[in-house]
């Protein structure tokens, strides 16, 4: 297509494009495949797996908000060994990137997913320290620098593929949580997961999400997000995949040149099914009128 | 993938509740009753999600389909405001419809609130030769698709909160006293929780199988993002399963109502 | 009015409503004393003060974002002592509660301004941990428990009025630092303050705001706000201040029964300049028609 | 305070730009020449803050008042769509206007783009004998409001970029023609920042005083938020002030452009 070149290699991950389904909205593809050709897709991170299945929290689980959502999902899935039987094979039927999102409860369970992730047929590996959905690990971990150092540096003895440490925004300085991964030997950080959030109906007089509190994502979040990978930009080497309500081909040259080398694409999906396709469309749409020839020229081509 | 639509008519049924008709040869064709559409209500961010609305009826042949709608929130309230000629973004049909098995001759559709819209197409189409429907409503000035109903069944009854119509009282004992009549082969019950759990607890006693059709907030609405679940048995145990894809119809013994 | 109560008393100073105007969003009342009735308010929290006058930062200042905007004022005032000559009088010829927001760069700046204002006619004072925009000062002290400790109970010990504490909401728990604000000796802590943001015109390639980054404000941060104000709740004793995004009545509402004893509204009175005045009549109507007898019986009535 | 209007008609000007006419009252007679409006776009958080638009004509008789618009983003796009009989939500007048004074007997009004917008009304009410205005656009098709223009002054120039329609170049050469033809009393200028510095300059030369009408992003639009600020000189010093209250009019020897 007029000779631009969307490619991007993220730590050894090759994409054909830099815009990647991101973890828990996209579940394994499965549902999405049916409303567009995944092959459009750069990558795919799927739903966050855990080493056993778990049912996750009671609904309800979504609130609307002003240009957002809250969601407390809680890492509803069927346990990695589930996924790698039943749903790789049919990733692997298209030719994407696939980045299998990782949670734990303990930095053992961290181990034992990275290790049987690495012998799995995935491209990437996603340590989420970041979910705010559920009680231990995860969060709790993501929060302290010694916790991501801890954790990042015991599971990358493991690792056999990429490993992407995906951050949480709920931290007074992310620089330093990012740069602890870094130091650990993460290869990538994603960021932003979701900001720990509530909805409270007045009418009710009770919270709207069964567990309370939950995680707010999409456009409302978009400034954050961006922020929080423009500093993590000035702070580390590896590369960053950049998200956090980005919902077309603007929002992820924002990403790009704030110094995001891909992005990634959730909750706009919910509202516009189309919305990974058209981000990709309106990414080559800018790079063409801006005469930009490989999307690489773009990342942190910010002028400040 | 196309999603957007031509409007074909919008009609006031009561004080909040309006019809929209929507023109689509695929949801008309493709359509089962008790299926979904998902909807964004405008286009920017005011009501950034869709909105979830059962089919009402489908017009095959004109290739159109009737959602009844009642106004309660932002997103409702800007569907309101749409008229004929205006375009519509709806994703559908999704998720599963109720079964329609030849060997039900007798049924009954129960229904209250807007549990009751789902209801219309199913008696529509079902092949069973006794149709039976219990629709309650508040109060007799909000009734509305009665001779709809009516047309599609055997025989409607209604009750009413206030007694101001019909029946003084509630659709599940009316169902009492139709069962205890006269065993139905199959019943469909469509309304808030508590009804639907009442309706299945009182089925279970006399045999009597039936499907519920289950309500949630929702995300993505095709499956994918696990947020619209309820509780469904599986073996000894349950699981959250998406009420989007699953659903919204289960049969009344697999779902645990808490 | 139908025999309802709005009185409230926060620390010590007395509202006839709950509903203040944010510090910042309406400089000292002047320009919005031409729009409605300045007696209609329970409060009003002034912009920013410090010791000095400051010029604040360069223009554009402010950005549009998804159901919300982005500020980088930067504390621009006329200094402390043109405030009390002033301002003041002005203020007094209403019926309302002033609160004076104050900043400084050092521990000795909060104590001058807790000081002089002590000594001023005003009802409480706010001290401004949590500015985003300036690079000294205050987000630096109001980000870590030990900074927000030690000048609280440095300036506790030169107040003479009520003092509230204003928290930053971008930090890892925001329950430690209002501990470490209520143990100090703080009368109240309000929260949150704008979330430090960004946003970048993929046209020019530049970021939008003259100081790059800025604090983000208005409804979209509504659900983080009420996050925060529940869990602060739980965690201290004092009376809690919320805002974040709060619009009409119904926030309000929610802001009450998520623990808040007052709120306050700044981004809103930008798209409505009687945002502050319909709050408080959304917020009546809510208790006639909820048969609600006292405002009182709203805070931290969550069922949850 | 009612902000609430009713928009008497809309009518395209060229390809982005549309002419809003407003019903009021009190912005018609209240409202000086060179002061602004601050308007709501739509009902929602779509374009979430208002719009600052200088008013570019009124009509006292009728009560009703002019404003030009260019469609640039969210905002301009939501307003473009608005129609007669729809209600439209305005603050305003707000801000300080240009200065008429008697004794400026001859006067040039230059302005560039939507810097053009302001000086309409200017011209029809200043009381000076001799008017001339001096206006750029890009180009012939963009060209708007000449007809009006060319019934509020004595004399129009016109400068194309291109030069596909009047004189070839930019605004501030054709006004260092005229001034080194006839120095005027004063000169009125508004458009982009270059322009007007430039402008500003080339007067301070000839020791002409002169107004600039500055833009900037806003909140409140009344001065409360201190979001829309220029450097304005005070003393030795300057301070940064406020467009929406202080200005956007200033008095060009008083602005610092950076
Ligand atoms: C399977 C299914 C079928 C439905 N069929 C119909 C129908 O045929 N006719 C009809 O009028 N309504 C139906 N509803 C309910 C309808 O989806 C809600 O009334 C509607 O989403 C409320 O949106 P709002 O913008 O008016 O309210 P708001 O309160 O502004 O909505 C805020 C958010 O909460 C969600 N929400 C609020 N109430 C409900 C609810 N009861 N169920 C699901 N989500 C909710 C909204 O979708 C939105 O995301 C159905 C719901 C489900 C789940
Ligand atoms: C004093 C003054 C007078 C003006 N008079 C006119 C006029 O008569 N006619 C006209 O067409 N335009 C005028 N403008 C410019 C007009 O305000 C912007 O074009 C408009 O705000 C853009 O809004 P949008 O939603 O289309 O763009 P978006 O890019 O969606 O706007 C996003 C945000 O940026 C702000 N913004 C973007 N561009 C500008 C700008 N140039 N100036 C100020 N804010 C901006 C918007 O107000 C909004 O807050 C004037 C601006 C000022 C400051
Ligand atoms: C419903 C839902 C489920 C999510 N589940 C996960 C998850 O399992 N693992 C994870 O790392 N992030 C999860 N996220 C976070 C997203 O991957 C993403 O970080 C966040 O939503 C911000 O991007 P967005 O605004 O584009 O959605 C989830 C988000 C949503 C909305
Ligand atoms: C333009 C602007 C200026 C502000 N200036 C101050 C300030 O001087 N001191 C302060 O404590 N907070 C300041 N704030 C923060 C607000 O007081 C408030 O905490 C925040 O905006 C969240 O409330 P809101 O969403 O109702 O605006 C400012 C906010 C805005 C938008
Ligand atoms: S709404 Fe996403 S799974 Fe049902
Ligand atoms: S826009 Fe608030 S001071 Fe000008």
């Amino acid at each position: 297509m007029n000779n631009i070149n969307l490619e991007i290699n993220i730590a050894g991950i090759k994409l054909k494009n830099p815009v990647i389904a991101a973890s828990g909205c996209f579940g394994f593809g499965r549902e999405y495949s049916r409303y567009f050709d995944l092959n459009r897709l750069g990558g795919i991170a799927v739903k966050g797996l855990t080493k056993l299945a778990r049912k996750g929290n009671p609904p309800p689980r979504i609130a609307e908000t002003p240009s957002g959502i809250l969601n407390s999902v809680g890492l509803q899935n069927p346990g990695v060994k589930t996924f790698i039987e039943k749903e790789i094979p049919f990733l692997r039927s298209y030719g994407i990137a696939i980045i299998a999102n990782a949670s734990g409860n303990t930095i053992e369970d961290y181990e034992y997913m990275v290790e049987i992730l690495s012998s799995a047929d995935v491209d990437g590996i996603e340590l989420n320290l970041s979910c705010p959905n559920v009680k231990e690990g995860c969060m709790s971990f993501g929060s302290t620098s010694n916790g991501v150092f801890e954790v990042v540096s015991r599971v990358k003895k493991k690792a056999g593929k990429p490993l992407i440490v995906k951050l949480t925004p709920n931290v007074t300085d992310i620089t330093e949580i990012a740069r602890a991964a870094e130091t650990a030997g993460a290869d990538s950080v994603s960021l932003i997961n979701t900001l720990l959030g509530m909805a409270i109906d007045a009418k009710t007089k009770r919270p709207i999400l069964g567990n309370v509190t939950g995680g707010l994502s999409g456009p409302a979040v978009k400034p954050i997000a961006l922020r929080m990978v423009y500093q993590v930009s000035k702070a580390v080497k590896i590369p960053i995949i950049g998200m956090g309500g980005i919902s077309n081909g603007t929002d992820a040259v924002e990403f790009l040149l704030a110094g995001a080398s891909a992005v990634m694409l959730g909750t706009a999906g919910f509202v516009n099914p189309m919305a990974w396709v058209e981000t990709i469309e309106g990414l080559e749409k800018y790079m063409i009128e801006n005469n930009v020839k490989s999307v690489t020229e773009l990342i942190g081509g910010l002028i400040a | 993938m196309n999603t957007i639509y031509k409007i074909v008519k919008s009609e006031k049924l009561n004080i909040d509740t309006f019809l929209l008709t929507v023109e689509s040869e695929k949801i008309a064709k493709k359509s089962r009753p008790g299926q979904i559409v998902h909807i964004k209500c405008g286009n920017g961010t005011e009501a950034y999600l869709r909105r979830p609305i059962s089919i009402c009826s489908v017009d095959r042949e004109k290739g159109t389909f009737d959602l009844a709608i009642q106004i309660r929130g932002k997103g409702t309230k800007i569907l309101s405001c749409l008229k004929a000629g205006d375009d519509i973004d709806v994703m559908g049909p999704l998720g599963q419809g109720f079964s329609l098995y030849p060997r039900h001759k007798k049924i009954i559709a129960v229904g209250g609130g807007i549990g009751i819209f789902p209801l219309l197409q199913l008696l529509k189409d079902h092949p069973a030769q006794n149709k039976k429907a219990i629709l309650g409503f508040r109060t007799r000035s909000l009734i509305i698709l009665e001779n709809e109903f009516r047309q599609s069944c055997n025989e409607l009854l209604i009750a009413t909160d206030d007694g101001s119509y019909g029946e003084k009282g509630f659709v599940t004992e009316l169902l009492k006293k139709e069962v205890e009549k006269e065993l139905p082969d199959m019943v469909f019950i469509c309304g808030p929780t508590v009804m639907m759990k009442a309706g299945v607890e009182l089925l279970k006693k006399h045999n009597i199988p039936c499907e519920v059709s289950m309500e949630q907030r929702m995300g993505c609405g095709i499956g994918a993002c696990l947020v619209c679940v309820c509780k469904i048995k599986k073996d000894d145990d349950w699981n959250y399963t998406q009420i989007c894809k699953s659903g919204p119809v289960f049969s009344g013994d697999e779902v645990i109502f808490d």
